[in-house]
């Protein structure tokens, strides 16, 4: 069976791999296939991981024993009965009200936790290192830095601030972009080509470890499963 | 009906999610806990009526035999496989995780690493030094390259051993990442996190309704 | 022929990138690896652990980056068996639990090292704060029993150890935030010593736990991987895909400049 | 007179933040004084007897915990660890949990000792004692008074970021109206967006389809709703020229409201015999097997615009290179920062984070979306504002931003 299921692997990462040269049967079947299992995986795994845990097991625990608790699960299960109503044409405005309570939580959650995470601690990365420069020119650090060193930090730090300056100006929509703002703007979209690029060149590394995976897999663990 | 009351349900939830995350009092925790619970009930049911949509679209491709439709086929052949094994057996099952590793894993892993080749394609095709901005690019992602491999300290060494400096391939590249490149990142993320928070005040307090889909 | 080149067809640079893997993976061409300071660091921490210590190691990584993480694991528990280290693994990660049992359970065979003895995989719980913070004050309360389902009071190695005190590094091997996570809850609440291997994507995130030395140590990457293969001198899949991805590299970057060259050589020429 | 107001808006916002904030922000603690530590004692001593001991309802909790809190005694004191001993209403004293050592009880940031009792009896008073050790003696403090542990319906330390909540969303609505009662709100040029146009033209002189996918984002993303919205004045466009629009879907959820959103799109341009429900369709909700789909799909149908708009992770460069391959115009929009490189190297035009959010406001030109885009640049220039302050600040050695901004984070 684990023999099979080398050969079964190998195909289909053969099947896959044969898209880069074009469209053919081979990835069309794989392509096929794929979209089914796939679906077929995510309706068991949210049925025994989603809906018999999260929604079953308290509203049987509460039918046989004798807190009532799990029966408030009721409630979302009758919301989400309402996507049926997909199915009649004349019923299909249903559906907005489980939609809508899935938007108003996303939204409210959202609030608090982008405000505390992105905003305000992004924006305290940038001052902090200020704080470092503070201290080691008026001798409180606990450890001195080389000057050399120092020298590089200070530059590092005028430099994020300058970047995430110019790089918000280039997200000013509700000014025209003339004079002293274009030319912030400018330089931010510099700042923002820096780092496209250097994003561009740290993802290889990963995605070209993937393929030497497969290529490992294809030549050592299959063929080398032949001989 | 068909517009007021879904406005309040998202109002509500929408207030009641942010209110219980300011506050430590019990009742408030298990309002959230419960909510959160509800949320994740919810959504899968979506899922279902998915699978009725793709079973419709599949089945009409098939009775009007439009192109490929046997491929169709295929697509019934692998849900039902994987939903008869694994809706009663669960997910554990010996088959069902055999479908798994072997089929689905390496799929997915396949596709995945078919991201080494686009990325080497793109960077021939788009990497031109046309434009300041695109030489900025095209400079940066060559200089985070050549640090991240043991390649590039190497011919750096080879080339410069004449300077004091040595492994400063490697060097450069994490100044790179550390510097221009968080700052860009955290311009474009607190521009985001601005948009996040202006859509999300405007869907609570109802002025922003696409969700709702037009008509009445 | 310049024109040819400046619109090659792409499937002639798939076709490259396939050989630049192929071939040096066939070959088996070896490149020094020359070792970066935080590995380094990592590798003298772990080395000077006397024997009998116990490292607690976190699988935080599911299928789609065990090509860059699992080497490291594997150079890490065989430096550990090697030196009498009690290695105590876990996940936060649902989908890593296969990955983890079966790569300790291999490792283990090769280095004969016992369950229970030498090492124990307790699995996954859910809820990455809580299972941290947990932990801190004792590891029962969140894991009552093994991955094997053996109770941890039957265990012998965990007769002695109670929570964070008796542990004296953690290694995270991370795809996602689950660093910053151990960095927050673990170190700064219950003082417990911090290293890490993260993908080479997650790497500049790491660098500022770095500076102020809240990591005692860090693998970026396939390339931290092959460093510390390098160190604990076992040959294994770290140093073969780094070789290889020195090639596919600079196979990319040799496109770049040819590109340019014939772009630029076309455009002069209309003119 | 129009700017007058702006800068005395800010002005207002400004002022209000930093008052706000000031209430709340602590002196921050310095590096903290050597740590005590138990070896240097010398072992003859008696302990010193524990001071101010005092015992409170810990704050912004919920309920079920008390903190015992004593001064750190001098460092001759000969105090090894401590013992916490608690009563229940009025009743004997019992010791609670293990013994602990001087260094788990130091409060670094207040600079004093603290013990958090966890293990609490709901709804009954305690009295505590904190009983010092020494090397062979202990030495017991007065008994504090009995204090009960109750529940806080707000937890002040989230002030700071509650009222810079309320800012933000008054800044945002008050632009909403203003620009509902009909002023009017510039826009700045988008570029790619012209590109639009373009696009849909010539999709529809080629006699071939438009590709327009929203990406894996759930419904409740930014990104996805404002790709709906430019889906929206796209639909329109193609009703208009009959051009067919083929969308792609991974959530169903969002499936259906794209199917309500661009019927109603047809129906505005009088269109509705064209709309053809079966063209937004679902393909699966794992990522690469959408990959797969939706690359197969573009092989086969050769579309001659794509339009990539919405939240993306590792498979945008999947599509956008599979899509360039056949030679599509392309129009990409994310706001997943890792992604925007691929779409950068391999689309013919990309949208840049919040340049998304804006384009669908510059497309509908909905003065709901105008207005709360305004309220989104006022608070860009609040960041701004804090950023120079913080940083002159610092330099100058005043760092309550810093902490109050660590605080809240």
């Amino acid at each position: 069976m684990q023999v099979f299921g080398i050969w079964v692997a190998a195909f289909l990462t053969l099947c896959i791999y044969s898209f880069l040269y074009q469209d053919n049967p081979l990835y069309r079947f794989a392509e096929h296939l794929f979209v089914g299992i796939s679906v077929g995986y995510g309706i068991v795994l949210s049925i025994h991981e989603g809906f018999i845990p999260l929604a079953w097991n308290p509203i049987w625990a509460s039918l046989t024993g004798d807190s009532l608790s799990g029966l408030w699960k009721l409630i979302p299960i009758f919301f989400g009965l309402l996507f049926f109503a997909r199915l009649s044409p004349r019923h299909t405005w249903l559906i907005r009200y489980p939609i809508a309570i899935l938007i108003g939580f996303g939204a409210g959650i959202a609030i608090p936790n982008v405000l505390r995470a992105n905003i305000f601690e992004q924006t305290r990365g940038t001052i902090e290192p200020f704080s470092v420069i503070h201290s080691q020119t008026t001798g409180t650090a606990v450890e001195v830095m080389p000057s050399g060193e120092f020298t590089v930090f200070i530059i590092g730090a005028v430099l994020m601030v300058i970047g995430v300056i110019c790089t918000l100006t280039y997200f000013f929509f509700s000014v025209e972009h003339r004079g002293p703002i274009s030319w912030l703007s400018k330089v931010g979209i510099c700042f923002l080509m820096v780092g496209f690029g250097s994003a561009f060149g740290n993802t290889v590394m990963g995605r070209v470890t993937l393929l030497i995976q497969r290529v490992d897999f294809l030549l050592n663990t299959w063929i080398g499963s032949i001989f | 009906m068909k517009r007021l009351i879904p406005l309040v349900l998202c109002f509500i939830f929408g207030i009641v999610m942010i209110a219980t995350q300011f506050s430590p009092h019990p009742i408030s925790k298990r309002v959230y806990e419960e909510v959160v619970n509800g949320a994740l009930i919810i959504s899968p049911f979506a899922l279902v009526l998915a699978t009725v949509t793709l079973i419709q679209t599949h089945a009409t491709r098939i009775l009007r035999r439009s192109d490929h439709w046997q491929y169709s086929f295929v697509v019934f052949a692998g849900l039902i496989t994987m939903v008869v094994i694994g809706v009663p057996f669960g997910p554990k099952n010996t088959v069902f995780e055999w479908l798994y590793n072997n089929v689905q894993v390496p799929m997915d892993a396949t596709m995945f690493s078919l991201l080494a080749f686009f990325i080497a394609s793109a960077a021939y095709r788009a990497f031109r030094a046309r434009t300041t901005e695109a030489t900025l690019l095209l400079v940066t992602a060559l200089i985070v390259m050549l640090g991240n491999v043991p390649v590039g300290n190497l011919v750096w060494n080879k080339l410069m051993s004449w300077t004091p400096w040595v492994d400063q391939a490697s060097a450069a590249r994490e100044w790179i990442l550390y510097n221009p490149n968080l700052s860009a990142r955290r311009g474009i993320i607190l521009g985001v996190s601005l948009g996040v928070i202006s859509q999300s005040v405007r869907i609570i307090l109802g002025i922003e309704r696409s969700y709702l889909g037009g008509g009445d | 022929m310049l024109t040819k080149l400046v619109s090659m067809d792409r499937r002639i640079v798939f076709i490259l990138v396939a050989l630049a893997v192929i071939i040096p993976m066939l070959v088996n061409v070896n490149l020094p690896v020359s070792t970066s300071a935080p590995t380094q660091k990592l590798y003298d921490f772990v080395e000077a652990l006397p024997k009998g210590s116990t490292i607690m190691l976190a699988f935080d990584y599911g299928p789609s980056s065990f090509p860059e993480l699992s080497p490291m694991a594997k150079a890490l528990l065989k430096q550990c068996f090697d030196k009498d280290i009690g290695v105590v693994a876990l996940t936060l990660v649902d989908d890593g639990t296969t990955l983890a049992s079966t790569l300790i359970e291999e490792v283990a065979a090769e280095k004969n090292a016992e369950n229970g003895e030498d090492f124990v995989f307790l699995g996954f719980r859910p809820g990455i704060t809580q299972v941290i913070l947990g932990m801190g004050t004792e590891i029962k309360s969140v894991f009552d029993t093994d991955y094997y389902g053996k109770k941890l009071d039957e265990i012998p190695m965990m007769e002695n150890i109670t929570n964070y005190d008796q542990i004296d590094l953690l290694v995270d091997l991370a795809s996602s935030n689950t660093t910053e996570a151990w960095i927050i809850y673990a170190n700064v609440q219950y003082n417990l010593k911090i290293a890490a291997g993260v993908t080479g994507v997650m790497v500049s995130q790491m660098f500022p736990y770095l500076q102020t030395g809240q990591l005692n140590g860090l693998m970026s990457g396939i390339l931290g991987a092959a460093e510390y293969e390098n160190l604990v001198e076992v040959q294994d899949k770290g140093m073969q895909y780094i070789n290889v991805n020195s090639f596919v590299h600079i196979l990319i970057v040799l496109l770049v400049i040819i590109g340019n060259i014939a772009y630029f050589t076309q455009r002069k020429r209309e003119e | 007179m129009k700017q007058k107001k702006i800068v005395l808006w800010i002005m207002v916002c400004m002022v209000m933040f930093i008052s706000g904030t000031i209430a709340f922000s602590q002196e921050p603690a310095p590096i903290p004084p050597s740590e005590p530590e138990e070896a240097e004692v010398p072992p003859s001593v008696d302990p010193d007897v524990p001071s101010n001991v005092t015992a409170k309802d810990t704050p912004n909790d919920d309920g079920t915990s008390i903190t015992v809190t004593w001064d750190i005694p001098p460092e001759d004191s000969g105090v090894v660890g401590y013992k916490i001993l608690r009563n229940t209403n009025g009743g004997d004293f019992e010791e609670i949990g293990e013994q602990l050592t001087p260094l788990d009880t130091y409060d670094k940031r207040e600079k004093i000792n603290k013990y958090k009792d966890s293990k609490i009896v709901k709804d009954t008073s305690h009295a505590y004692i904190v009983r010092a050790i020494g090397a062979n003696t202990t030495a017991e403090s007065q008994q504090t008074a009995a204090v009960m542990a109750k529940a806080q319906w707000f937890h002040t330390g989230e002030i700071p970021l509650f009222i810079s909540m309320l800012i933000f969303c008054a800044a945002i609505v008050g632009n909403v109206y203003y620009a509902k009662g009909g002023k009017d709100i510039f826009v700045r040029r988008i570029p790619g967006l012209e590109a639009v146009d373009e696009a849909i033209g010539r999709a529809t002189e080629m006699g071939r389809s438009i590709l327009y996918s929203t990406g894996l984002g759930g419904v409740s993303d930014v990104a996805t709703i404002a790709s709906m919205t430019i889906l929206g004045q796209v639909a329109r466009r193609t009703a208009d020229y009959e051009t067919p629009l083929r969308v792609p879907c991974k959530d169903p959820i969002v499936m259906n409201v794209l199917r309500e959103m661009v019927k109603s799109s047809y129906l505005d341009e009088g269109r509705p015999d064209i709309y053809n429900e079966d063209n937004i369709f679902f393909i699966t909700e794992s990522q690469f097997a959408y990959a797969a789909g939706v690359d197969g799909i573009m092989l086969r149908e050769k579309p001659a615009a794509i339009f990539l708009q919405g939240t993306f992770y590792a498979e945008s460069l999947i599509l956008a290179e599979t899509g360039n391959s056949i030679g599509a115009i392309q129009i990409a929009g994310t706001d997943s920062e890792h992604q925007l490189p691929f779409f950068i190297a391999a689309c013919d035009y990309t949208l840049i984070g919040e340049e998304l959010y804006a384009a669908s406001t510059y497309l509908s030109r909905e003065p709901m979306l105008l207005g709360s885009l305004r309220g989104q640049d006022l608070g860009k220039l609040l960041i701004f504002v804090t950023m120079i302050a913080g940083v002159v600040l610092e330099l100058i050695g005043i760092n309550w931003i810093t902490t109050l901004l660590q605080r809240v984070s």
